[in-house]
């Protein structure tokens, strides 16, 4: 099981502000994005501005996802 | 904040106050600002702003406070300050603070309007399409 | 000082507080700073030093106070407060008033001593030569 | 008659903080020094470093001095 937490602009696009997926292998950040599309097909679209954070610490798409990890998905930070 | 600044061996305090603009171009205006923050992240990554700052200048405090939550137009969202012996490094390091803030502290801003809201950053809304007229 | 510059039309407040720093570099220690001003013409210097920040910056808002007579150390002696629609500008400009203020603008300092005085940056002073060893 | 004041190490030097010289003609600034150091010597050491107002505004020492101005002598500033 990985936890998901959606941020921003992305919450609104999934409907959602926070979901599990079941996860029994370790994947990559890149190969565990499919699964968050496929429950979420509004997030598809701005794929292409999102960032990732894999237990509160950013994240590149090769970085390992175990199960029991949390990740976050996050638009372009606005803050100040 | 600032009190907590003023130290013997400091010259200079340098405070930055990031204030919620309104720009009333278009026919609605905006209402109040609302900051979301993924929280233990954006705390941490704040406190690692501190950390460079110490860092690279020579700098003995730095504070920085962002406010999470409805923000009232002209209020204020993010106060940053910063002592330094000598003025150069405490502007500086005050200038620097905001600019990280901006990059890489998880923190969405979304302008509430009248008729809709903006993810500021994200060309996100839900407001009609007649304000981009 | 901050919360009158705190308007909606802007989204950056600089601050800058000068504060007096003491060396301890040598035996004896500051006990006070004591600042005089040549006043009327100290007075308008400030006024135009924040006037030439109106005219070369989008800054909608300069407020500059200078401290005259005993401020102890590590108190405040000048503050500035400058509020723009953006941060660049807010913080050039606070950086400006400060340089200009030490240029143009007939204030004076004297460190006390426990063993005499300092005019700073007149190399003019009472206390005995050996503090310079 | 034109009132002469002093600020900081230039008061020192002097002696006092403020004087009055008898001029019955306009002057340059520059004519208006050595009357000044005559009366208090002690600013001759410091002549390079002052500079000077003429009615609360900067003066080059080819500037005019009438009677009834005020002059400033003035070190260089420290404020901030």
């Amino acid at each position: 099981m990985v936890k998901i937490l959606l941020f921003g602009a992305a919450a609104d696009a999934a409907g959602t502000r926070e979901f599990e997926l079941q996860l029994s292998d370790v994947r990559t950040l890149g190969n565990l994005w499919p699964l968050l599309e496929d429950r979420h097909p509004g997030l598809s679209p701005m794929r292409d501005t999102l960032a990732f954070a894999v237990n509160g610490e950013y994240a590149r798409m090769d970085d390992r996802v175990s199960p029991g990890d949390e990740v976050a998905v996050l638009p372009p930070v606005s803050g100040g | 904040m600032i009190s907590a600044a003023q130290r013997p061996d400091c010259g200079a305090i340098s405070t930055f106050i990031g204030t919620t603009r309104v720009d009333e171009s278009s026919g609605a205006s905006v209402e109040y600002l609302e900051y979301e923050a993924y929280r233990p992240m954006a705390d941490r990554k704040l406190e690692e702003i501190g950390a460079e700052i110490i860092e690279r200048w020579e700098v003995r405090h730095v504070s920085i406070i962002h406010r999470i939550g409805r923000v009232d137009p002209g209020g204020a969202s993010v106060a940053i300050v910063v002592a330094s012996p000598r003025r150069g490094p405490a502007f500086e390091a005050s200038r620097y603070a905001i600019e990280r803030i901006k990059e890489i502290v998880p923190i969405w801003k979304r302008e509430v309007w009248s008729d809709g809201y903006v993810w500021v950053g994200s060309q996100v809304d839900t407001r009609p399409l007649s304000h981009e007229v």
